[in-house]
């Protein structure tokens, strides 16, 4: 594994490590990790935000910005500039240091996060056992930044959004982490590094072994990427801050550069939640095919994020937003049923890898995707009749 | 390493202030608050006693603490709809004020 | 080594004493959320990694989360204009200090404490898997008995009677 | 039996079709980039209001006659009129002073449908931010006068009709006038001078 174009960015940092005295080397690994991560993803941010506005406005057959720069690639330098420039108001009302540190709370734990992602081979901050609770840990405290900004900003519209924020957020964790403890369980271990690992290697010489291409692993995507779309406030679960209802949540009294750390907070918990996605379930910096292994590790898996982030943008052009009791119940009647019940189907393929009959293959997928198939359409049919989850019928309108 | 009494003391001190606001406070979710972290520092006992034990390879200190995690999840949750439950009884969380035996 | 654990004790007992001392419930939950993220770094600290971010995802995650919206629910966000202690507050804060300070002293003169190891010994999660899973399972369960317990029983105390106000 | 996320994946496609067609097929894309572009005029669109004058003097052409029947109509009174005096302080039929304070007008075409004299219509004008919101949208005399080419090219069919109307009206003063004294007081007829 010492293909030089593949390590070049781990093989750079040992060089620049190793300009200096062995007591600081320790130091500058850390501080080099880190600010690597921030500059990536920070100019990431930069860029979703443009191909978020331009993509958007295609899926609505508009242009989307065009004024700033070439094809307004210039755009996001603009949106930054405003931002930074407008006046920081902080209601009289307000509780100065809650309103402060809401902002903080939000951004930081986030980007601690990303200490344990992989992002490419050998490319982690910190590889240890436990990181996928490491991850689920200091995501927690994104609410409770949601629930600061919320009170302290004195408003009801802020406290009703965040009440809303707080809410769907803890509602919809049980799913994510549920749909997250399927590979867990699969693999044995919460190191993310051990998990990508896993998943390494080919089936018959060319596709490779991501746990997507198993039943249980392509139900568990799907049920990982609509509990991270509400995670992460993303339409169809954007209710925190229904600018039609109740105008932005709870960041309603922010402006600034306050609000564009929240903005930041968003996206970079967005990045952060696909990139455990693409670790857990789409084999994080391994090729999809055998043949294509030459592209470097670090491309397969920013190339996987802005699959990602691409998915989203897209729901978010097609899908309107829910109202906050559909929201509630389909985490409740139907996410959290699926999850546990993909746990189960995923239990049966660890547990039948042992079958060495003639077609043990076919009858492990079969067995895996009725687990699976079965209380899907079940629950279907059970919710699609109810008033929640079936077709909407309005008193008053026609 | 700093020596396991610097643990315990600190965990005797954050019991002790854990106690001091459950029985001085009239909120009950204050005082919900303080009975949290008593268990806490009980949990800090458990995981210090574990750390500097004659056999830390068994587990004992670290998957009691767990359980008492859970254990305290569990009864802050009880505790926390109790005191929802009162307040929508009798419209406050006060403690002097839940003097009625009849709702 | 210190002084981080310095820092940590400093944070983890200040935190808890303005927890407990606010009179405002928000900045209470608040500090107390604090309190409990220094705790994890505590734990940290003594080597049980899984200890410490099961603490950060229990207790700031959703304990603290509960605890604020319990405040919500029951509008008790405003200062309140009653005091914030019972009457026979100074009998409860010495009751308290006695019990501290009947902890304290022993602890600072026992002479049985074991003497600290080389380094703290690590836990993996696997290792606390294959604990929890064979010699600690009936506990397991019953936990999870415990728990489900708790949710049910949550749910229906928190439910509005079916005929209670409009 | 409906399966459920169905009419997702329907509606991700309808989506992804408008995306790859609007790379393909301008005509899907609705967007009128306005400084560079502009959608046709319509020809019942009204803004504010200006004074019409015929012929090319746009002093002493405007058909207005400062008998401030609009300043006393106008709900918000954003009209402010003076007439016009000579020397010994005859009225002369023409204002000294006519005002509209463009920020305080509602666009209502009260002003249009009560004046006797056409002297008064609605252009369509829309570019008119300011530096200066008070002196820059208080539009003047000067301002306001626009020729009848002016009205025809806004509302063709409208100021047809008009022209007709006063023609009409002119001739049956001419020749009711012709026994009596000859000149009329106001010497031009309506005329589309240039665009006729």
């Amino acid at each position: 594994m010492a293909n030089p174009l593949d390590q070049l960015f781990v093989l750079l940092k040992q060089w620049l490590v190793a300009l200096l005295p062995v007591g600081l080397q320790p130091l500058l690994s850390m501080v080099l990790s880190a600010a690597a991560i921030i500059a990536v993803f920070a100019s990431l941010f930069a860029v979703t935000t443009l191909l978020e506005r331009k993509g958007l406005g295609r899926l609505q057959n508009r242009l989307g910005p065009n004024r700033t720069g070439p094809f307004g690639i210039l755009q996001p330098l603009a949106d930054g500039l405003k931002m930074l420039t407008k006046e920081d108001i902080v209601p009289e009302a307000a509780d100065q240091v809650v309103h402060f540190l809401a902002p903080l709370v939000m951004v930081v734990p986030v980007l601690t996060a990303y200490a344990v992602l992989p992002m490419g081979r050998n490319m982690v901050a910190v590889d240890f056992d436990g990181g996928v609770l490491f991850f689920f840990a200091v995501g927690a405290s994104t609410e409770l930044s949601v629930f600061m900004a919320g009170w302290a900003s004195r408003n009801k519209y802020s406290l009703l959004g965040a009440m809303r924020a707080i809410a769907q957020m803890i509602s919809y964790e049980v799913p994510l982490v549920l749909a997250s403890v399927t590979v867990v369980m699969t693999v044995g271990s919460l190191s993310l590094v051990r998990i990508v690992q896993s998943q390494s290697g080919y089936h018959w010489g060319w596709l490779a072994r991501w746990h997507v291409f198993t039943p249980w692993g392509l139900a568990g995507l799907l049920l990982f990427l609509i509990a991270a779309a509400a995670e992460c406030n993303r339409t169809p679960f954007d209710i925190p801050e229904g600018e039609s209802e109740i105008i932005a949540g709870h960041l309603v009294e922010y402006s600034g550069f306050k609000y564009a750390l929240f903005f930041l907070g968003e996206y970079l918990g967005m990045f952060a939640v696909s990139s455990l996605g693409i670790s857990l379930f789409l084999g994080g910096w391994e090729a999809p095919v055998s043949f294509l292994t030459w592209i470097p590790s670090y491309v397969w898996f920013f190339g996987k994020l802005l699959g990602f982030i691409s998915l989203f943008i897209w729901l978010r052009g097609t899908l309107p937003r829910l109202r906050t009791d559909q929201l509630m119940n389909f985490a409740w009647k139907f996410l959290l049923p699926m999850t546990l019940v993909n746990l189960v189907a995923a239990a049966g393929w660890h547990f039948s890898a042992g079958w060495s009959f003639p077609g043990a293959l076919a009858w492990r997928w079969l067995f895996s995707a009725a687990v699976v198939g079965v209380p899907y359409l079940a629950l279907g049919h059970a919710l699609a009749g109810r008033v929640h989850l079936g077709p909407r019928s309005y008193r008053y309108a026609t | 390493m700093i020596p396991l009494q610097h643990y315990l003391v600190v965990a005797a001190l954050l019991f002790g202030i854990g106690l001091a606001g459950a029985l001085t406070r009239r909120n009950a979710i204050v005082v919900l608050i303080g009975i949290e972290l008593m268990l806490n520092a009980a949990n800090l006992n458990f995981i210090a006693f574990w750390c500097y034990g004659p056999n830390p390879q068994k587990l004992t200190g670290v998957l009691f603490a767990l359980f008492a995690i859970g254990i305290a999840a569990a009864e802050a949750a009880v505790g926390l709809a109790l005191v929802i439950a009162i307040y929508r009884h009798n419209r406050t969380t006060q403690l002097d004020r839940l003097d009625k035996l009849k709702g | 080594m210190r002084l981080t654990f310095l820092l940590l004790a400093a944070l983890t007992l200040g935190s808890a004493l303005l927890a407990l001392s606010r009179r405002r419930l928000v900045h209470c939950a608040l500090w107390v959320a604090v309190s409990f993220a220094a705790l994890a770094c505590l734990y940290l600290q003594l080597g049980a990694q899984f200890i410490g971010f099961a603490q950060v995802l229990v207790y700031v995650g959703a304990v603290a989360i509960l605890i604020v919206f319990a405040i919500l629910l029951t509008r008790s966000t405003e200062e309140p204009a009653a005091p914030a202690v019972i009457p026979g507050w100074l009998s409860g804060i010495s009751i308290a200090v006695l019990t501290a300070g009947g902890l304290v002293v022993p602890i600072l003169s026992s002479s049985l404490l074991p003497a600290p190891p080389a380094a703290p010994p690590m836990v993996t999660a696997q290792a606390l898997g294959q604990e929890l899973m064979t010699r600690y399972v009936l506990v397991l369960e019953v936990a999870g008995l415990l728990l489900t317990a708790a949710l049910i029983g949550a749910v229906i105390l928190a439910l509005k009677e079916s005929e209670g106000r409009p | 039996m409906s399966l459920l996320g169905v009419g997702l994946l329907k509606g991700m496609v309808e989506t992804a079709r408008n995306f790859v067609g609007s790379y393909h097929d301008p005509s899907r894309l609705t967007t009128v980039q306005y400084p560079e572009e502009r959608l046709a005029p319509k020809e019942n669109a009204r803004n504010f209001p200006f004074l019409v004058y015929d012929g090319a003097d746009s002093e002493r052409g405007l058909r207005c006659v400062a008998c401030k029947i609009c300043e006393k109509e106008c709900p918000p009174q954003c009209i402010y009129i003076v007439l016009e005096r000579d020397a010994k302080g005859k009225p002369q039929k023409h204002p000294k002073v006519f005002d509209i304070d463009i920020s305080v007008c509602m666009s209502c075409q009260i002003c249009v449908e009560v004046c006797p004299f056409d002297a008064i219509k609605m252009d369509t004008e829309f570019e008119l931010s300011r530096a200066d919101r008070f002196g820059g949208l208080l539009l003047r005399k000067p301002d306001l006068a626009k020729p009848n080419v002016h009205y025809h090219r806004l509302h063709p069919t409208e100021a047809a009709e008009v022209d007709a109307r006063l023609a009409a009206e002119q001739a049956k003063a001419a020749a009711k006038a012709k026994p009596a004294s000859p000149p009329p007081p106001k010497p031009a007829a309506p005329t589309i001078a240039p665009a006729a």
